[in-house]
């Protein structure tokens, strides 16, 4: 569908990936852990390696979880844009279809969130 | 005649008590519910304030656009004359 | 409730908003006039463009050609918030009602001879429309102009025109008796009546204009500035000459507004131009335009009402206007 | 020959308002009518008979000078003795004020941009009925941007958080979310316009934010904002009552014009209430005293008025709007929701949050039986622990935002309160993220307008917010870092609040 306007309505998007000085915005999320309220968004540049988010990204925001530390990555599931994903820690992100605003949600087993509540 | 509820909410005012009665003795079906400086009232189906009946309860001339003074919410449509202020569905 | 605490422990932390405290160089407190216009119109990081206007953001300087450093230079030198403004206006209107019931009561139109009762309903009651235009073309300004400051006072000057018409309109209920026929017969005579036309053509063109501040010049300044005078000042002093002295009672309400609405429109065309020369080139520009256009719509009505006195009372208005207007700044002749 | 008038008859209401409105307008032909009302037409809307408008409240100019002019003493007269007494000693809580400030960083300035839109909506249509409601209405909301303004303005003097909130407003990341509703409501044509303020905002919902609120103020010991909320709500039962007519009005113009209102109101049900989810916050946790909870008012305010109002609006064939059974489902869990979104912001926000004691956490446990000890409770004692070992809770990297209400993605599936709710499309090559199936059914049908939205994380990272750091961004909003932002428990007004009540104590002795 289109927009009913007056006259010629069309605008560059305001977030196209040209806008980001060579980042890409990526947004992760640790599902049953909902005090962390919403899903957090980076902008990186897709030569990153993917081993570097779970090493330097992730542990700042969310080491503060009693959970955290308790993470088993190897039975970790994955998900890019809503397809299953298993992420190459040596490769870079752009390199493995992680583009401009994609969204990978990552989900940790036996870990429910504080007394179950996934908080 | 639909029973679906319409309602008027008032601020509470000097001139509240007298608005209420008026309106309580004009709808017999009228609640009211009472909340910190508001007054909540619901009735089945039509609403309706006379200005006679507040006049006689505040002993002076009430003129029902002196409803806006008042009135803080409303659902229902509204009809206003010089004589009446209603809320119904139809 | 009072409470007592002890008082240097209540020393306040600031003595106003930011955006004052910046524009004073010190945070010193602020008037309710300053605080209620001040910067309140948003400026940055509008989301999206207008569906009507795709060409524009949603506040947007380009709306107009006028350049401003700071569009709140506009102050209202009657310092209109909400608050004062209605209840000013509340004063007024109370005013007006007595003198309306006692021209009911004394039947001070009946006192009129009726050849100059019905060129009162002629040439007064049609004002109305020429209002409600006036209306329109304020709200125009309160919608696309810049600033607070001028689009809120605009916003009340549209509200004002409202009620001038709905008092206009009154007078014509004194005048038929509460019957409204005189308001029929005077809008006949607004699409109709030859006299009626070059106002009406002249309030048409002015709906359709495209730069705000223009319209500021043509309806506030201009139109206003020929059209009031003729009617309030000119006929009715016509009138008073025929016994009409439910005139001046029943347009009270009408002069003590002019005398308001001009402190604020003086102040704004004088800043505007003392801005810079090509704010002066351009409202000078608009003004001359516009007031020729008023004075060629007016002179039908002059002289319908004036009769072969019409031409020169148009004279002495639009020599009036240019005084004025030389005054805030503006070139009534070009090339001068 | 000197006649009499003719004798005088006594007007009604409905006359007298009649004769001094209706007949103002005309057909204009010395410009064409589609020059002089360019914006009423091109969205489709049919109007055959703008005479058939009826006008509800039948207020002239004169009438409604004094009856507004009453209202502004009564409520100037309690803002001057509110000040010079010092009303702020007689509040429940200082804590209390942090949703006054969201209510001026936040709804004070869509006031204001009601104001000139109203005035973009009374010079542009056509007709005269609606014109005079549209004009009224316009500086009615200026009216309540002011009156809001000089009361908070005494607030401003003893408390942080309030001395900037227009700069903030083009730019502080939680506050695009009003901005962004009320512009997209601007930036529509005149008709969805006035459907989705005076209809769907007015008259659906702004109930919730403008009475059981205010009534919370006064329970809170707020004279000031209690009187201006409903001095303001009293001109609102005139605007809703404008709201309900535009629909009535535009329903039975023509049978084409059902279509296109029914998708207008089911985007702005949905827009409006994802922006009072703000209020729900506001209102379950931020009043120290309460009167109702989000979920009652709820109830009250759309279940059963929007049910009544609904049920008469079938006959046109209209039905109740798309989504609004997600957010009944979403009536116990979407205050919790929102203050874990600014619990966790609070270092970027300009007012405060804080750790909720447990006597508020019982009363959450009772209001909310189903979900408050299962889902929320654990995680605000959690917090409280961290707090209390020194460790309070700020999360460190910026959140994603719904394109569409711009809120930070907190809020969770339908039938799923533990699994956040992701939605997306892609338009022309990029993709586009949504909280909820009602945002992104906002944006499907006009993704042209919503590529352009402005929204704060992006901006950040673009560099157009101050720099890359977050204290760069703070002070790019004029936030005085440090005071302004952070937890209320060892903020300045928190101590100051401590030191008036010990001085309170002592003057009592």
């Amino acid at each position: 569908m289109s927009v009913t306007a007056i006259g010629d309505y069309r605008f560059a998007p305001r977030d196209a990936q040209a806008n980001f000085h060579g980042n890409i915005v990526v947004y992760l999320h640790w599902e049953g852990h909902n005090s962390f309220c919403a899903a957090l968004a980076f902008p990186l540049p897709p030569d990153m390696p993917f081993g570097a988010i779970l090493s330097d990204l992730l542990p700042t925001c969310y080491g503060s979880h009693p959970d955290w530390a308790k993470i088993d990555w190897n039975a970790a599931t994955w998900t890019l844009d809503g397809a299953p994903f298993t992420p190459d820690p040596a490769r870079a992100i752009g390199a493995q279809g992680i583009g401009h605003k994609s969204l990978l949600r990552f989900w940790t087993p036996g870990l429910d969130g504080v007394g179950g509540s996934r908080s | 005649m639909t029973t679906r509820d319409v309602s008027l909410t008032l601020n509470v005012t000097p001139e509240s008590p007298a608005l209420v009665a008026a309106i309580e003795a004009d709808n017999p079906q009228a609640r009211i519910s009472r909340f910190p400086s508001m007054i909540k009232i619901d009735c089945p189906g039509r609403l309706v304030v006379h200005r006679q009946s507040v006049s006689e309860r505040l002993g002076r001339e009430w003129e029902v656009q002196e409803m806006q003074l008042q009135m803080i919410s409303l659902s229902g449509n509204l009809d206003e004359d010089d004589d009446f202020f209603a809320v119904a569905w139809r | 409730m009072t409470i007592e605490i002890q008082s240097e422990a209540i020393t306040p932390r600031r003595h106003t908003f930011g955006n004052l405290a910046r524009r004073f160089g010190e945070d010193r407190p602020a008037s309710r006039y300053e605080e209620a216009t001040a910067d309140l119109q948003p400026t940055d990081n509008f989301h999206y463009r207008p569906l009507w206007d795709p060409a524009h953001a949603i506040f947007d300087q380009d709306r107009t050609a006028i350049r401003m450093a700071d569009w709140y230079a506009f102050a209202d030198p009657r310092q209109f918030y909400y608050g004062t403004w209605t209840i000013s206006r509340a004063g007024m209107i109370q005013t007006a009602e007595r003198n309306l019931k006692l021209i009911g009561q004394r039947g001070l139109f009946d006192a009129v001879a009726p050849v100059w009762r019905q060129t009162i309903a002629d040439y007064l009651i049609p004002l109305r429309h020429y209002e409600w235009g006036a209306n329109m073309n304020n709200l125009r300004i309160c919608d696309e102009g810049y600033g607070t400051q001028i689009t809120s006072a605009a916003g009340f000057c549209a509200a004002d025109r409202l009620g001038l018409a709905q008092h206009i309109s009154l007078i014509g209920l004194a005048l038929d008796g509460g019957q409204g026929d005189s308001l029929d017969t005077a809008k006949t005579a607004w699409l109709d009546a030859a006299h009626w036309q070059g106002v009406r053509r002249l309030v048409e063109d002015s709906l359709v204009v495209d730069d705000w501040f223009e319209l500021f010049v043509a309806q506030n300044l201009a139109m206003d500035g020929v059209l009031h005078p003729l009617v309030f000042d000119r006929f009715e002093e016509e009138g008073m000459a025929r016994g009409a002295v439910a005139l001046p009672l029943g347009c009270a309400f009408v002069a003590d507004w002019r005398a308001d609405i001009g402190k604020w429109v003086d102040a704004i065309i004088r800043i505007a131009t003392a801005e810079s020369e090509a704010n002066r080139a351009l409202l000078s520009g608009w003004y001359r335009a516009w007031r020729d256009r008023a004075a060629e719509a007016a002179a039908p009505l002059a002289a319908h009402v004036l009769d072969t006195d019409g031409a020169a009372a148009c004279a002495q208005i639009v020599a009036d206007l240019d005084t004025l207007a030389a005054r805030l700044g503006i070139e009534t002749e070009a090339g001068a | 020959m000197n006649a009499p008038t003719p004798p005088r008859r006594k007007l009604s209401l409905k006359q007298r308002h009649a004769l001094l409105t209706r007949g103002l307008g005309w057909d204009t032909t010395y410009q064409p009518m589609d020059k002089v009302f360019p914006y009423d037409r091109f969205e489709g809307i049919r109007i055959h008979d703008w005479d058939a408008w009826e006008d509800p409240f039948r207020l002239t100019m004169d009438s409604y000078w004094k009856i507004q002019a009453e209202k502004e003493r009564k409520l100037y007269a309690v803002i001057d003795s509110f000040a010079q007494n010092n009303g702020q000693f007689g509040l429940t809580d200082a804590r209390y004020l942090n949703a006054v400030k969201l209510f001026l960083q936040g709804v004070t300035p869509l006031e204001y941009m009601a104001h000139r839109h109203f005035a973009h909506v009374a010079r542009h249509l056509r007709g005269v009925g609606p014109r005079v409601a549209a004009q009224m209405q316009s500086i009615d909301e200026l009216r309540h941007a002011q009156t809001q303004i000089h009361t908070i303005s005494h607030y401003n003097k003893y408390f942080d958080g309030f001395h900037d909130w227009r700069h903030m407003y083009d730019r502080v990341w939680y506050l695009s979310v009003p901005k962004s509703f009320f512009e997209d409501a601007v930036t529509a044509g005149p008709f969805e316009f006035l459907i989705a303020v005076s209809f769907a905002f007015e008259y659906v919902l702004t109930n919730l934010l403008f009475v059981p609120f205010m009534s919370g103020a006064a329970y809170n010991g707020d004279l000031a904002t209690v009187t201006f909320g409903f001095s303001a709500q009293s001109d609102e039962s005139r605007h809703m009552t404008f709201g309900l007519e535009v629909m009535k009005f535009l329903l039975e113009q023509d049978e084409a014009n059902v279509p296109i209102i029914q998708r207008w109101i089911d985007k702005w049900f949905w827009r409006g209430y994802r922006l009072l989810s703000l209020v729900s916050m506001m209102m379950d946790y931020m009043l120290p005293k309460k009167v109702m909870s989000w979920a009652e008012a709820w109830e009250m305010y759309y279940e059963e008025s929007g049910g009544a109002l609904f049920a008469d609006l079938a006959r046109y064939g209209i039905r109740p709007p798309k989504h609004a059974g997600v957010a009944t489902k979403e009536k116990t869990r979407l205050s919790h929701e929102v203050w874990c979104i600014f619990y966790n912001y609070t270092h970027a926000a300009a007012f405060h949050t804080w750790d909720v004691d447990t006597e508020h956490k019982d009363w959450l446990a009772q209001k909310y039986p189903d979900t408050f000890d299962r889902l929320y409770r654990p995680r605000l004692d959690l917090w409280a622990e961290q707090a209390a070992s020194g460790q309070r809770f700020y999360n460190n990297a910026l959140p994603q935002l719904c394109t569409t209400c711009q809120i930070p993605m907190g809020f969770t599936e339908p039938d799923d309160p533990t699994t956040i709710c992701f939605r997306n499309t892609e338009f022309a090559g990029e993709r586009y993220h949504f909280c909820s199936d009602g945002c992104k059914d906002v944006f499907d049908p006009e993704p042209q307008k919503y590529v352009q939205s402005w929204l704060p994380v992006h901006q950040i990272f673009q560099g157009h917010c101050g720099g890359a750091g977050m204290e760069d961004v703070l002070r790019w909003y004029n936030l005085n870092v440090g005071v302004d932002n952070m937890d209320y428990a060892g903020s300045p007004e928190h101590r100051q609040w401590v030191d008036w009540m010990r001085g309170r104590r002592i003057a009592a002795e």
